[in-house]
């Protein structure tokens, strides 16, 4: 089967070129058929890859050879190991799901054509991302999903929130992978070449601690572009105004995943410099307690998922940060199911309620959407880290780890783990329980999804529930699974303290559905008294800490300020006054200032003038 | 003082008028003359170097800077006069409607 | 030294061109077809890039006495001119109908303009420097101004004018210094005489001179100030050419200079460049943040791109190979871009270029010219795996192998302000297109030209490879050695 | 390079009236006056082209530059600048002021340069002024030019043939062919 592991990504093209060309004219379900049928295949591909990938260290399978000139060598090859091949896998068979679910969600968009055109172009460069054997193929993928995500964010772009939040995201997007660009960078200076394998070999003779540090850093700034870590998070919240089947798979389910899966990809280096790895770590941890405060807040149902996800990237990032990378990509695939099904959920509500997201304007639909509802608690199961759901095992895993490695970062993660119950059990008795305020006409038309939406959500749903056991603390079939690449030293066994903690995390599971079961179903009125009682603290939730702000204040405006002050600098006006307050200064020149006209050309012939000095200045007095 | 560095001097003294004739008048014919100044300066240059050290190529580019000179000259006064066809105005100042 | 070292292959191309531009004064006398004599023209730079291709496969190094070589690198940069030239030719067909222009000098002055820059970039001697500098310099006076119905063209050329003769005094000043110190005027010959005189003032005066010189014509900050304007005023035609040959041209030179006759000096000049570059990059990309109208900030982007590739300049021998491969890379995709100006343009009220609400709904009334455009702005903004993302890679990676790696940083932290930008003219695109608009301009030569840029553009992303080859280690035959 | 004492003076003079010359350019208050300046410049020049053994340039220079050059920007005057006769305000506040600081420090820099000069380096060449007196400088010139420097004399044709179909367009009066 490895031999045809270029179908995976043979498949997806096809279909982004025949949607795009003939889209328009082959109808909807012929559409859908090849979209469909282009990523199914690929993902069948993608579990003969993971078969056979078992056991095995990696190979690689060059294609072609992408860039030969002088020394400068890059392949076009896969890379296909236990690791490439787990993360194909879940993109693939995750992707294929919201693909099918999209036809029902997407049904009535006139740029239906366009829309599985985007969808397939993503997975494409996603796979190139994740089969990718040098950090040049890596980056091509990396940015190719993030374009795909400013397509498909904006894809409603007559609506300017939709048209900004691509925008958005591409320009964050572009922050970080500028961190990532300069990592190349730095890695092709110091080997001469981009191959993982050859840079990993020859890395403990190369690099010293700044350099593997300088490195890593600036790999984990793109990793905090495209993962929504801390600072970089402020896109993802915004580009929610995708459709809802874009948000449960680039903004949930894969792209967000490839920051942690890049680092997992350079466990290598990570594990030569400690301050990353700290760094990583803390960052992670603190992204993950940051966004579930503000989960907690947020009206908008699709929102709360957002910050869920920034929050559980979080979690993956504590991990690798601790040298749990089996852990972490654990996580991420439990996570990718449960997350994918919630907004898939989310999206089945919007349907009924004709794009009705905000939570206090729903309520009751218990009785209305009840598929909707068993999945969704599902879901929101898994996530809280409910006992026997996957996000159980994966979470646990992870706050393990973290306690061995320091108390303080598992009470983080503790923290947010309560949090994080009380949040989506929030989301979730306020949707789905009680008297429904909904407008009335809405109320009656709600209707439960057609079939072809129902069925994505109910397998991803099973998968919520049984894809923890994969991974089981003494099973430990991913941790095995990956073993070849990643080495994952074995924690020493511990016995009644991991037991212990085992305990400790389900009963705070529990006591936040407990709580958010208090607070929103017992007692209703008590959630609104106390957003009055902290009134400072519920604002600066809900403005999200004020960081769009922030952001907005301090980078965006000034920079367009300056733009605008250069564009102006050689306004007549602007020239002469600044000339003749030099000249006033200096006192060269006392008379008739304020008569004067200004010479635009000689003004140019002054700034030419002023170059030549100081650059003849500069050589003759070197 | 040699005679080299004193035609040295003088040259860049009359470059320098050149130059500053570019920046203080307005006339756009005048600053075009300033600018033939400026390349007589080079060309004083150019022949003062060409005997100093006795060979030919100064000279050979004293002759060439004069073409570059005429066609220059041409093509500058063609282009004011066919402003002038707009505007009756040789003041730089006056032809400023691009900007920012 | 004599005629017999005269191998006339040498400037094959360039005399193509001044034979193709003879031919159009001649065809304009008795033809009044403009669309004809842009045929002629047409045919003239295809002839030329084939000359070129050809010679490129060809093996040795004609010369010209040691007047002007045909070594690698002199044929890439005429590549990217003869490029340049088909390109600029295909969108001119219609469009100088459009807005009126008289064919024949039009594509004259094109043609012996472009026979500037190669010779320029074949130039072994101070002489042909200079001299095919200032042809190709009052070549694009002229075209800036020709459009003389209108007076911003006018002052488009005066102001190029005034301030171009005005910095090539300053080059000839440096040329003269040059030649006092080391008693030559050959490049070959400087080269030979600089490890004696080393840190002579008179030949670091000059050096500083000479750079002054040619950061002038590639638009470099603080000698950029006419490029807005010019860029704006002219003919979106000439812009397009002038923006990609200029700049070409001139960094043929600076890259000649610096890196062939002056590497001993490398320690003396990599600052300053440095510098420039910095300057360049960030001046131009926050300027061009400010622009209401798309020509104008394609103007301030070229100020940008100047600086990215100056970062290349600055990394010396390692960075030669980069500064090519975007010179090709920027050729394809910014006369890419002025092409979908141009079928937007309309003859009188865009005179000076098109308004960013212009762009507003091209998506819905002419999606492949707006996917197009897409494509350029996503190049130039430096998006893999388009030819921009290349380019920017090859330069940015040289100056961090040459140990610059702050002005790595910076070039790519401007790349990201740049974003911004080319994306707002995307997002316009897509918004709704207002009802009164006119229809863009369709014309089949607009349409190849556009098209070969953007396949052009895409092509040498995803398979950069050839031209990579090509621009590899042009240096080692820099003087046909 | 030594100079008689005949020289020298000469030398001076010429330098004074070549620099009175070029200020009364910038100076004057009428262009003409300003042409006539640079009239003054350019034959200052040329004498001392010819006493630095470059006869034929200084020849040259007085035909192209005095001749031709000075009658072409006086007939442009006339043309366009006749009915307008002085410029207002010719030392314009506070760029002129700026510029001619910069200017200055420009001077000491080349002056700086100068004097730090310790004679030019490169390898003399075989053209004395014996030499020239001998072959005569035309015959030398013109040698050189059409042997050696083929190229660019070529390429000087070329820059002469786009200066004149440049100005050509420019200046004349366009008919607008929409109305034909």
């Amino acid at each position: 089967m490895l031999a045809y592991a270029w179908l995976m990504l043979l498949f997806p093209l096809l279909g982004v070129l025949i949607n795009a060309f003939f889209g328009r004219r082959i109808g909807k379900r012929a559409v859908s058929w090849v979209a469909c049928s282009a990523i199914g295949l690929s993902f069948l591909v993608a579990l003969g890859v993971l078969m056979g990938t078992a056991g095995s260290t990696g190979v690689e399978q060059p294609l072609f050879t992408w860039i030969s000139a002088g020394s400068f060598h890059v392949e076009f090859s896969l890379l296909l190991d236990p690791l490439s091949a787990l993360m194909a896998a879940v993109v693939t068979g995750v992707s294929f799901l919201i693909h099918i679910y999209s036809i029902g969600y997407m049904a009535e968009d006139p740029r239906y054509a366009r829309y599985f055109t985007y969808l397939n172009l993503f997975v494409f460069a996603m796979l190139i991302l994740v089969l990718a054997n040098n950090y040049l193929m890596m980056y091509v993928g990396w940015e190719g999903v993030g374009l795909c995500s400013y397509l498909l964010i904006g894809f409603w772009f007559e609506r300017k929130a939709a048209a900004d939040a691509g925008k958005k995201a591409f320009i964050v997007n572009r922050v970080g992978d500028m961190g990532f660009a300069l990592g190349i960078m730095l890695i092709f200076a110091m080997f001469g070449t981009l191959q993982f394998s050859e840079v990993f070999r020859r890395a403990p003779g190369i690099l010293g601690p700044a350099a593997v540090t300088a490195i890593t850093l600036l790999l984990f700034v793109g990793a905090t572009g495209k993962s929504a870590q801390i600072p970089l998070y402020i896109w993802l919240p915004d580009a929610m105004e995708g459709p809802t089947p874009v948000s449960a798979l680039i903004h949930a389910a894969t792209m967000v995943t490839a920051g942690v899966y890049m680092v997992a990809r350079n466990h290598v280096l990570f594990d030569m410099a400690p301050t990353t790895a700290a760094v990583v770590a803390s960052i992670g941890a603190a992204t993950a307690f940051f966004a579930a405060t503000m989960a907690l807040v947020e009206k908008d149902l699709k929102r709360i998922l957002a910050y869920s996800t920034i929050s559980q990237l979080g979690y993956m990032f504590l991990a690798v940060g601790v040298g749990a990378y089996a852990a972490g990509m654990f996580h991420l695939t439990t996570h990718a199911f449960f997350k994918a099904l919630l907004f898939l959920a989310a999206g089945s509500v919007m349907h009924a309620m004709a794009g009705e997201i905000n939570i206090q304007k729903l309520g009751g639909l218990r009785e209305k959407l009840p598929r909707t509802y068993a999945v969704f608690a599902v879901g929101a199961a898994a996530l809280a880290g409910v006992p026997l759901f996957s996000g159980f095992f994966s979470k646990d895993e992870i706050l393990w780890r973290a306690f061995l490695h320091s108390p303080v970062l598992w009470l983080v993660g503790l923290g947010t783990a309560f949090l994080t119950a009380v949040y989506i059990f929030r989301a979730l008795f306020v949707t789905f329980w009680g008297e429904t305020r909904a407008e009335k006409k809405l109320w009656e038309h709600a209707h439960e999804a057609p079939a072809v939406m129902s069925i994505p959500m109910l397998i991803l749903a099973v998968l919520a529930v049984i894809g923890g056991y994969i991974g089981l603390p003494r099973l430990s079939l991913v941790e095995g699974y990956l073993e070849p690449v990643l080495h994952a030293e074995h924690a020493a066994e511990a016995g009644a303290t991991e037991w212990v903690l085992l305990a400790v995390s389900a009963l705070i599971a529990l006591g936040g559905i407990a709580l958010a079961y208090y607070l929103y179903v017992v007692r209703p009125a008590v959630p609104a008294n106390l957003s009055k009682q902290f009134a400072p603290l519920y604002t600066l939730l809900s403005r999200k800490y004020y960081v769009d702000e922030f952001y907005m204040a301090v980078v965006v405006e000034p920079l367009r300020q300056v733009g605008r002050f250069i564009a102006e600098l050689f306004d007549p006006r602007v020239v002469d006054g600044a000339v003749n307050g030099l000249a006033r200064l200096a006192g060269v020149c006392g008379e008739g200032l304020g008569t004067l006209q200004n010479g635009r050309v000689r003004s140019y012939a002054l700034s030419i003038l002023v170059g030549v000095v100081i650059i003849l200045g500069y050589f003759l007095l070197r | 003082m040699d005679a080299i560095r004193y035609l040295l001097i003088l040259s860049a003294v009359l470059f320098s008028i050149g130059a500053a004739g570019v920046l203080i008048r307005r006339n756009a014919l005048v600053i075009f003359m300033c600018i033939e100044i400026m390349l007589n300066a080079v060309n004083l240059t150019f022949i003062a170097l060409s005997r100093q050290l006795q060979s030919l190529d100064g000279q050979i580019f004293v002759f060439m800077v004069m073409a570059v000179a005429a066609a220059e000259v041409a093509i500058g006064l063609g282009i004011i006069v066919s402003i002038f066809r707009h505007k009756p105005t040789t003041d730089v100042d006056d032809v400023s409607l691009l900007k920012g | 030294m004599n005629i017999a070292d005269v191998q006339i292959v040498s400037i094959l191309p360039q005399t193509l061109l001044l034979a193709a531009a003879l031919v159009v004064f001649l065809a304009d006398l008795v033809w009044k077809d403009r669309k004809g004599i842009g045929l002629l023209a047409l045919a003239g730079v295809l002839a030329t890039f084939v000359a070129t291709v050809v010679m490129l496969a060809g093996p040795g190094v004609p010369t010209f006495q040691h007047m002007a070589a045909a070594d690698r690198f002199a044929l890439v940069i005429s590549l990217v001119m003869s490029a340049a030239a088909v390109l600029a030719v295909l969108v001119s067909l219609d469009y100088i109908v459009r807005v009126d222009l008289p064919a024949g000098e039009y594509y004259g002055l094109l043609l012996l303009a472009a026979s500037g820059m190669m010779f320029l970039g074949a130039a072994t001697h101070l002489m042909t420097l200079f001299l095919s500098l200032e042809i190709l310099s009052i070549a694009l006076y002229a075209l800036a101004g020709i459009r003389t119905t209108d007076i911003r063209a006018g002052e488009a050329a005066l102001k190029y004018f005034l301030l171009g003769a005005f910095a090539s005094a300053f080059l000839l000043y440096g040329m003269a210094l040059l030649y006092g110190a080391t008693g030559t005027t050959s490049l070959a010959g400087i080269a030979a005489a600089v490890p004696s005189v080393q840190t002579d003032p008179m030949l670091i005066a000059g050096l500083a001179l000479l750079l002054i010189g040619f950061a002038f014509k590639v638009a470099a900050v603080p000698f950029h100030m006419w490029t807005p304007d010019v860029y704006q005023g002219a003919p979106s035609s000439v812009t397009a050419f002038m923006s990609v040959g200029a700049k070409a041209a001139g960094f043929a030179a600076l890259v000649r200079v610096l890196v062939a006759v002056f590497p001993t000096l490398y320690a003396w000049w990599v600052w300053p460049v440095g510098v420039l570059a910095v300057l360049t990059m960030t001046w131009g990309n926050l300027a061009a943040l400010a622009q209401g109208n798309v020509k104008r900030m394609l103007a301030y982007s070229s100020i940008a791109h100047a600086g990215y590739i100056l970062v290349g300049v600055a990394a010396g021998e390692a960075g030669v190979s980069g500064v090519l491969f975007y010179l090709m890379a920027y050729a394809l995709m910014n006369i890419g871009a002025f092409a979908v100006l141009i079928a937007l343009e309309r003859a009188e009220e865009d005179a000076a270029g098109v308004e960013l609400e212009r762009m507003r709904g091209l998506f819905h009334r002419r999606p492949w010219l707006a996917a197009a455009m897409t494509v350029f702005m996503f190049s130039l903004a430096g998006m893999p795996p388009l030819a921009g993302f290349f380019g920017k890679l090859y330069v940015f990676s040289a100056a961090v192998r040459s140990g610059l790696l702050v002005l790595a940083i910076i070039g790519v932290i401007n790349s990201v302000i740049s974003a911004y930008y080319y994306l707002r003219v995307v997002a316009r695109m897509a918004l709704a297109a207002p009802a009164e608009e006119a229809e863009p301009a369709r014309c089949p030569a607009l349409t190849i030209g556009t098209g070969i840029a953007a396949v052009g553009t895409v092509l040498l992303g995803i398979y950069p490879t050839w031209l990579l080859n090509l621009v590899q280690g042009t240096l080692a035959v820099l003087f046909g050695g | 390079m030594t100079a008689t004492p005949l020289e020298t003076v000469l030398f001076i003079a010429f330098g004074a009236v070549a620099i009175a010359g070029a200020l009364s350019v910038i100076l004057a208050r009428h262009a003409v006056y300003s042409a006539l300046g640079m009239l003054v410049n350019f034959v200052a020049l040329a004498a001392m082209y010819i006493m630095l053994s470059a006869e034929f340039l200084g020849i040259a220079q007085l035909i192209v530059y005095a001749g031709a050059i000075v009658v072409l920007f006086l007939f442009a005057l006339m043309l366009i600048g006749g009915r307008r006769p002085a410029e207002q305000g010719r030392l314009t506040g506070g760029l002129a002021a700026a510029g001619s600081a910069l200017v200055v420090v420009f001077l000491a820099e080349i002056a700086y340069l100068v004097m730090r000069l310790t004679g030019t380096a490169g390898a003399k060449g075989t053209v004395t002024p014996d030499v020239i007196a001998q072959l005569g400088h035309i015959q030398l010139l013109g040698a050189t030019l059409l042997l050696e420097y083929i190229l660019p004399f070529e390429l000087a044709s070329v820059l002469l043939l786009v200066g004149i179909v440049g100005a050509v367009m420019l200046a004349r009066a366009r008919r607008q062919s929409r109305q034909e």
